[in-house]
């Protein structure tokens, strides 16, 4: 305690301890059927989690298990996500996917949750460690931050000013992500290479659109964005392309082939980059099954198989990487339909 | 009555035109503070950067306000009734992904632009049928059909999304395109602007509008068919919120089920920063216009200067606040200077 | 009006009222997970916000004011807890802080309104803006979410072997405190006639923009009061904290019967609203109907809370036999200065 | 002048055997009547006995609960007021309805503009025939200006171009004179006569029985919405028709009490709000009764909001019992012991959504207090109390005064002042729409506060009840104030010479 009575941030470290993942795996043991897993992203009726909680239904049929999904219909509605986990905890799922829109919000709910025997997974959008025993991560971090920087360099001829159009100022993912770019500029060979700005688009298209011009009226020398969310480079795109800086401008990031196929043809974008949604599901899916099997517990160093997936071994903080991202360009953008 | 009082000489010249002239003046006023207003926080800007007022950055500018000044116009229309329609955004929205969805299939531009004013029309209907013939309060029934339609677009729409890619490259092309810095979709907007204002001000259906605003239960007793009117204003805004979905297509050409949502609350900043007042019966739908185009430009400027994005938010709700400050103390010495003028005494 | 009698008969807030036991009850009888403690507390705790909120937004609407940027003030105290959190402040001083920042919030709002004379609506788009921006800058992208365990505890907790939350005995003391206020206190009254005729107040020797002030005072007040709330219950302080909360206010004390043209309404109905709505969405999440669905069902529901009472009204009459043509007594065009 | 139905003309409109009920009150019971073109009518009767309501029976506003409105005599149905004009039918209803947003020719035209090609709206022509009006009713209004902010007096002169635009076959007139000084009303009536000798027939409301006398025919008489007579006016006296319509003799009109004044309980001194008067100076003591007259517009009602506090005033002082009161607040100047009957009883006196009993309530709100709550109980004694006493006729306390008559939502404002006790009273046209036996009623009330004790200021345009009642007059005149006259100097004539500005006296 301080001097005058008061609790502190300091007060509060002292008596934090982390909840420790219980129980002890067994890699063997037979994969439960019959078992429910709740589906929660971070908007419903988002074209991304839509194909991606697709990926986990399929593969929870597969195991002979049962998918659903609720979740509220706007992504900043941190309040309804809270209620809907208290739903699934109260309708007694068996394990809950949750894409987070908040890293702390969430956290009293889950562990609400954990505490009625229902294992926890995210997916896309981390919480606190502690709140949940797995992360599936779409890609590490570090290669989306960082190949990202590499093609935009390789477009512009390492030379010129760049600015990044991210989403919320508060996406835990995106901000990640910039960390890296940041960290991968200070490489000598983009010596040339100037991010000029960081905007926030706020994954609303309109938004995102402004802060696209506003970028080129601010900076008119610009020669690239990076936009690492799909909605922002949809946005972006839609405007270089009715634009005079189509083709001028460079432009990639994160985008679904869906949304960008049009402006991979006319020039406006030369490549992007993206996972498969679908295989994030998935694997969450699988994850959720074989925690509930108690197959794994979400310790670092355990391993369990994917089905066809193959074999996952679950990292730092629980953390599971889905793999490296997909690169699109022109030549290959028409093999993929999400 | 037994007194006759001596009556005075006719006032036969009033001295009409000088007081008029002047009324008229202040009238004009309103819209004037806001467009100056305006003009400074352009000027201003153009100092600070001058990429903004290139041709690009005058074609942005008024492809942003498009939409924002047609639905506004529709909506003052609904506020000089003095009523309200919150759920323009969930039609704008509703209408914009039926006409994607008909230029999905590959249909022609010009119906699908005629499908999302139709659409617009049949929910302007509604929420005008509910108002009129219910004699309920507006407020309450538009933001019930405001939740109504919006979640009739997402159960409809789902986890569908129309992209550029979806739609004729014409029509795609034609929602950025225009004649030098004037786009195409600002012609429109004007076009309807100026045909609305014509109408209001030279029509009797347009002036019985303001009358019922004014008062309602006067209207009923001038013999104004105050719900044949109330209904007709819905279904023109319900037709310009459907336009304008059609329009945020060609500009956008995207368009999901969170299309539009929480629109009404820009509309209703920009109706009212416009100087249409809420309890009816005054305002114009140039001051609506311009406070389409003052809001939209706020939130072109800011990034144009380079302001960090962290303070943009906080920096458009001061300079709204502001916008209506500035618009009412100009309005106040005015009518002061007037009545001071115009005093019969002293 | 000719059918005083009638409409005292079919008086909205009652109806709500009754609305919600009935749900209540039927959702004891027949939703699976409805009835036991912990989803019973979580209702309350997640309507608890709304709730707060509704107090004074009722007394405001009364009086024929509206304020918009609650959610903001909640948003921005909530904002201004984690970051004085951060600096190592104690969580003892920040609370009384970000109180008297919620009153600082509401008396811009108030002074806006009543020196200026500034539409409370405008005033309130803006500085709902203004507010969540300031609450941007204060905390950025940063997500606060190590309160002490106590307060956090108090916040989500419940009183044990009860379905009762913690935070639910104090909000109870508050709603009565308003209802004495709104329905018993001179003050209250003289809302009333603020919001049904604001010159004839003005004329009865009621200090209109005081009291106008107060209220938007006091509305600050509760909303930052929901923003410490709130950060404590979800344990998470963002800027961007009750984002939308004004609107689901607004819907709840609408469907509460409060009449947005200032003048009518009960405290007892805008509650009652605000836990129908409450219990509708919980009892439809656990029926597993789609966050699409309920958006309709909410919508309806506003519809009809002033639909059913007209219908009600015409068939009483019809049945009545005398189809008065009704001429509803306009107010008076209020001839300001 | 022979009667016209005597030479064989039609009633263009008449009513045969009208009901009409509003819930449980029955405002008019089988009434009939019958208007001659060429004739002006009168229709009288206490507040509340109908006469509102069969007006707006003839204009379509209301539906006949049984009977029949007779159109040059077929039966016909109006679906609205709408119909009604078409049909020909000029109303100027007892309360102005104006839309304060428009400008005064538009509110005239409304509905009815001069048209130019293709429908659209001919202002010029619009804006002339509205001054022409003006001209015609003899005062200064600009066209172009809007209607808010104008006097009660000025929005009825409104009323009446709106209905004389018409050139209509039948004007119906529910108190139009209720606000208007004599001159307006010799004007009014000028008119009224050019339209009768055109042809057209007249119904005129008043409670001001000489001007019954003075441009009526024939008169009908209301008792509790009940039709008592219909008969020429010729060979009648007031007293016979006050008998019809109270069913009584009356007592004295102007229950003057003599008083000696007492200290000084009001002074005003040098005051002055810019543009809308100036240099005012008097004083009111206790027991007197202090009228102040004036031509419409004289800047009357302006000096007595400032007094009280509704406005604020730009320069001198008010003392209410030797103690200042401060700028701008009615809150102090109550507590001081000052109260205000407003002129315009729906937009300041009354909340009209609110019963009898909170309206009245509403001034007493700081004294019927219990432990800092609203003693529910007091209230509605002291309500029910002043209702009683000045015989407001309702149905139930705890109805919305929106729907009493006119006269009776005149008397609930008149309660709900003099249930505060004042030291100071001002009334601003106490009278305007209140029949002759409540008029005597509220004479004897303001002479017996006066006797109490009580300063009165009595603002009325009304010159007899300002000769009957005051001890002192102080004349306005654009402004200024021009002239006081002790009650034994004061007739018509001074009164009116000062109010002119011709005279200072
Ligand atoms: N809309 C209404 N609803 C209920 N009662 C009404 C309504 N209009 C009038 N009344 C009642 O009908 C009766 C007749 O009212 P009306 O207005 O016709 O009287 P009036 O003769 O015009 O009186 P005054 O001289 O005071 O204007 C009154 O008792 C009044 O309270
Ligand atoms: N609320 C108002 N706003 C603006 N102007 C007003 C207002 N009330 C009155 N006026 C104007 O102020 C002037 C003085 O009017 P006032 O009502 O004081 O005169 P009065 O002598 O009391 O006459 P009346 O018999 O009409 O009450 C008039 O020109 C009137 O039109
Ligand atoms: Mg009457
Ligand atoms: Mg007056």
């Amino acid at each position: 305690a301080t001097a005058c009575g008061g609790t502190t941030k300091e007060d509060v470290k002292d008596e934090g301890g982390k909840a420790a993942a219980a129980g002890k795996a067994d890699p063997n043991a037979a994969t439960k059927k019959g078992l429910t897993v709740g589906f929660l992203p971070k908007q419903v009726n988002n074209p991304y989690f839509t194909v991606a909680d697709k990926g986990g239904e399929k593969a929870l049929k597969e195991l002979g298990s049962s998918y659903k999904e609720v979740g509220t219909s706007s992504g900043t509605d941190t309040a309804g996500q809270v209620s809907y986990v208290n739903t699934l905890t109260q309708q007694q799922v068996d394990a809950i996917a949750v894409s987070a829109q908040d890293p702390g919000a969430l956290c009293t709910a889950l562990k609400q949750a954990m505490k009625n025997d229902i294992k926890v997974v995210t997916y896309d959008s981390d919480t606190n460690p502690e709140c949940r025993n797995a992360f599936i991560s779409q890609a590490s971090a570090d290669d989306i931050g960082r190949t990202q920087v590499q093609q935009m360099a390789e477009q512009i001829g390492n030379k010129g000013e760049i600015a990044i159009l991210s989403a919320a100022q508060t996406a835990t993912n995106q901000n990640a992500w910039i960390e890296i770019m940041k960290d991968e500029l200070k490489d000598p060979k983009y010596k040339d290479v100037k991010l000029v700005k960081v905007a926030y688009g706020d994954d609303d298209a309109q938004k995102s659109f402004q802060q696209t011009q506003g970028l080129l009226q601010e900076h008119p020398n610009l020669k690239g964005i990076i936009s690492p969310t799909t909605v922002g480079i949809k946005a972006a795109a839609q405007y270089l392309s009715g634009s005079k800086y189509k083709g001028k401008v460079k432009l990639t990031g994160l985008g679904t082939p869906n949304d960008m196929r049009k402006y991979v043809k006319n020039g406006t974008v030369e490549a992007f980059e993206l996972w498969d949604p679908a295989k994030l599901g998935e694997l969450a899916a699988r994850t959720a099954v074989a925690l509930s099997s108690g197959q794994i517990t979400g310790k670092e160093g355990e391993t369990f198989k994917a089905g066809a997936m193959g074999e996952y071994t679950i990292g730092k903080n629980g953390v599971i990487d889905l793999g490296k991202p997909t690169v699109f360009t022109a030549d290959n953008v028409d093999q993929f339909d999400f | 009555m037994t007194v006759t009082a001596p009556e005075k000489a006719p006032a036969a010249d009033v001295p009409k035109a000088g007081a008029t002239r002047l009324v008229d003046r202040i009238f004009k006023m309103r819209e004037l503070a806001i467009l100056l207003v305006f003009l400074v926080m352009i000027g201003i800007t153009q100092a600070g950067n001058s990429e903004f007022l290139s041709e690009q950055g005058i074609k942005d500018l008024l492809l942003n306000a498009t939409i924002l000044v047609l639905v506004a116009t529709g909506q003052s229309l609904v506020v000089i009734t003095r009523n309200v329609d919150l759920s323009v955004g969930s039609t704008l929205g509703i209408s914009a992904f039926a006409a994607g969805t008909y230029l999905q299939g590959g249909g022609n531009p010009v119906v699908a632009v005629l499908l999302a004013v139709l659409t617009g029309v049949g929910f302007g209907l509604l929420n005008g049928a509910l108002v009129s013939l219910g004699q309920v309060p507006a407020l309450v029934v538009t933001l019930g059909t405001l939740y109504i339609i919006r979640g009739i677009d997402s159960i409809w729409v789902g986890s569908r999304q129309i992209t550029a890619a979806d739609l004729p490259g014409g029509f795609v092309d034609f929602g950025s395109g225009g004649i030098s810095a004037v786009p195409w979709l600002a012609m429109i907007a004007l076009a309807v602007l100026v045909a609305t204002a014509y109408y209001l001000k030279h029509f009797g259906s347009g002036r019985e509008l303001y009358a019922l605003g004014s008062n309602p239960e006067a209207a009923r007793l001038a013999g104004i068919p105050v719900r044949k009117r109330i209904l007709a204003a819905y279904t023109f805004c319900g037709a310009l919120a459907g336009l304008a979905g059609a329009l945020y297509l060609a500009r956008f050409g995207n368009v999901d089920s969170g299309t539009g949502n929480g629109y009404e609350l820009t509309v209703v900043s920009a109706v009212v920063v416009g100087g249409v007042v809420f309890t009816g019966g005054s305002g114009s739908v140039y001051g609506a216009a311009l406070g389409a185009l003052l809001l939209t430009s706020i939130n072109s400027v800011l990034p144009a200067l380079g302001v960090s994005s962290v303070w943009v938010l906080a920096i458009n709700g001061i300079l709204l606040i502001l916008a209506i400050a500035v618009d009412r103390i100009v309005a106040l010495r005015v009518a002061n200077a007037l009545k001071k003028r115009n005093a019969r005494h002293g | 009006m000719a059918d005083t009698s009638l409409t005292r008969a079919v008086r909205w807030d009652t109806v709500v009222g009754a609305l919600l036991v009935v749900v209540l009850l039927l959702s004891f009888g027949f939703v699976d997970g409805f009835g036991n403690a912990l989803n019973l507390s979580f209702l309350i705790g997640n309507t608890l916000p709304i709730a707060l909120i509704a107090l004074p937004m009722t007394l405001l609407v009364v009086s024929g004011e509206i304020d918009l940027s609650v959610a903001s003030t909640a948003g921005l105290s909530g904002a201004v807890m984690g970051a004085l959190w951060n600096q190592g402040m104690t969580i003892e001083t920040i609370i009384p802080i970000c109180l008297l920042l919620g009153v600082v919030c509401g008396l811009v709002n108030g002074l806006l309104v009543t020196r200026l004379g500034l539409p409370s609506l405008a005033v309130t788009i803006g500085t709902m803006a203004a507010y969540r921006g300031i609450a941007q800058i204060v905390l950025g992208s940063d997500a606060v979410t190590d309160f002490p365990s106590q307060y956090l505890d108090f916040a989500a907790g419940r009183i044990d072997g009860t379905f009762v939350p913690y935070a639910f005995l104090p909000f109870l003391v508050l709603l009565a405190v308003a209802v004495v206020a709104l329905h018993a206190m001179p003050f209250g009254r003289s809302l009333f006639a603020i919001g049904a005729s604001e010159e004839a107040a003005r004329f009865a020797g009621i200090r209109v923009k005081r009291q106008k002030l107060i209220l938007f005072t006091l509305t600050g007040l509760m909303s930052s009061l929901t923003g410490v709330f709130w950060a404590l219950h979800y344990a998470s302080a963002r800027y961007d904290n009750a984002t939308g909360l004004e609107l689901s206010v607004v819907a709840a004390v609408l469907l509460g019967g409060i009449d947005f043209d200032g003048g009518k309404g009960t405290l007892g109905g805008a509650i009652a609203g605000v836990f129908l709505l409450g219990a509708l969405q919980n009892v439809m999440s656990l029926q597993d109907v789609s966050a699409q669905s309920q958006i309709v069902v909410t919508g309806v529901l506003l519809v009809l809370s002033v639909l059913g009472p007209r219908v009600a009204r015409q068939i009483s009459l019809a049945r009545a036999g005398r189809g008065a043509a009704p001429a509803p007594p306009s107010k008076a065009p209020a001839p300001t200065p | 002048m022979t009667h016209p139905s005597d030479t064989g003309s039609a009633p263009v409109l008449a009513l045969r055997d009208v009901s009409k009920s509003f819930g449980a009150v029955r405002a008019l019971r089988d009434v009939s009547l019958e208007l001659f073109p060429g004739e002006v009518h009168a229709l009288a009767g206490e507040n509340g006995a109908g006469k509102s309501t069969l007006i707006k029976t003839l204009a379509g506003v209301h539906r006949p609960d049984a009977g029949h409105v007779l159109l040059d005599g077929a039966p016909v149905v109006f679906h609205g007021p709408g119909d009604a004009r078409d049909a020909g039918i000029a109303v100027i209803y007892q309360e102005p309805t104006l839309f304060p947003d428009l400008s005064i020719a538009e509110n005239i035209f409304m509905g009815r503009q001069p048209r130019r090609a293709l429908g659209r709206i001919d202002h010029k022509a619009t804006h002339d025939a509205t001054a022409a009006l003006m001209l015609r009713l003899g005062v200064e209004l600009d066209p172009d200006r809007p209607a808010r902010g104008l006097s009660i007096a000025d929005q009825q002169i409104v009323e009446i171009a709106k209905a004389l635009s018409f050139d209509a076959r039948v004007l119906i007139m529910d108190e139009p004179t209720a606000a208007l000084t004599g001159s307006e009303v010799a004007r009014l009536f000028g008119v009224v006569r050019t339209l009768r000798d055109q042809g057209a027939a007249v119904l005129f409301i008043s409670h001001r029985l000489e001007e019954i006398f003075h441009i009526c025919a024939r008169v009908t008489t209301l008792r509790d919405g009940a039709w008592i007579a219909s008969e020429p006016l010729e060979g009648m006296t007031e007293d016979d028709l006050v008998r019809r319509m109270v069913g009584r003799d009356l007592d004295e009109l102007y229950p003057k009490q003599e008083v000696t004044p007492g200290e000084r309980a009001l002074s005003v001194r040098r005051l002055t709000r810019e543009g809308v008067f100036t240099d005012v100076s008097f004083e009111v003591r206790r027991g007197e009764i202090v009228a102040l007259a004036g031509l419409v517009g004289a800047g009357r009602t302006e000096v007595a909001r400032a007094v009280f506090g509704v406005d604020r005033w730009d320069a001198g002082e008010v003392e209410v019992d030797g103690k200042p009161l401060v700028n701008g607040a009615p809150s102090t100047a109550m507590a001081a012991g000052l109260a205000l009957v407003p002129e315009d009883r729906r937009a300041q006196g009354l909340v009209m959504d609110m019963s009898i009993e909170r309206n009245i309530g509403l001034t007493g709100l700081r004294t019927t207090v219990k432990a800092g709550l609203v003693d529910r109980g007091a209230e509605r004694s002291r309500s029910l109390d002043w209702a009683v006493k000045l015989q407001v006729k309702y149905a139930r306390i705890a109805d919305t005064v929106a729907t009493l008559s006119g006269g009776n939502q005149q008397k609930v404002v008149l309660a709900k002042w003099l249930a505060t006790g004042p030291k100071v009273l001002i009334v601003d046209e106490p009278t305007r729409g209140i029949d002759v036996g409540t008029k005597a009623e509220v004479h004897r009330l303001l002479s017996q506060l006066a006797a109490d004790g009580v300063a009165v200021l009595m603002i009325s345009s009304d010159l007899p009840e300002v000769l009957g009642m005051a001890d002192r007059v102080l004349v306005m005149h654009e402004g200024r104030l021009t002239a006081e006259i002790s009650r034994t100097d004061a007739t018509e004539e001074t009164v009116m010479a000062a109010a002119t500005g011709r005279a200072a006296a």
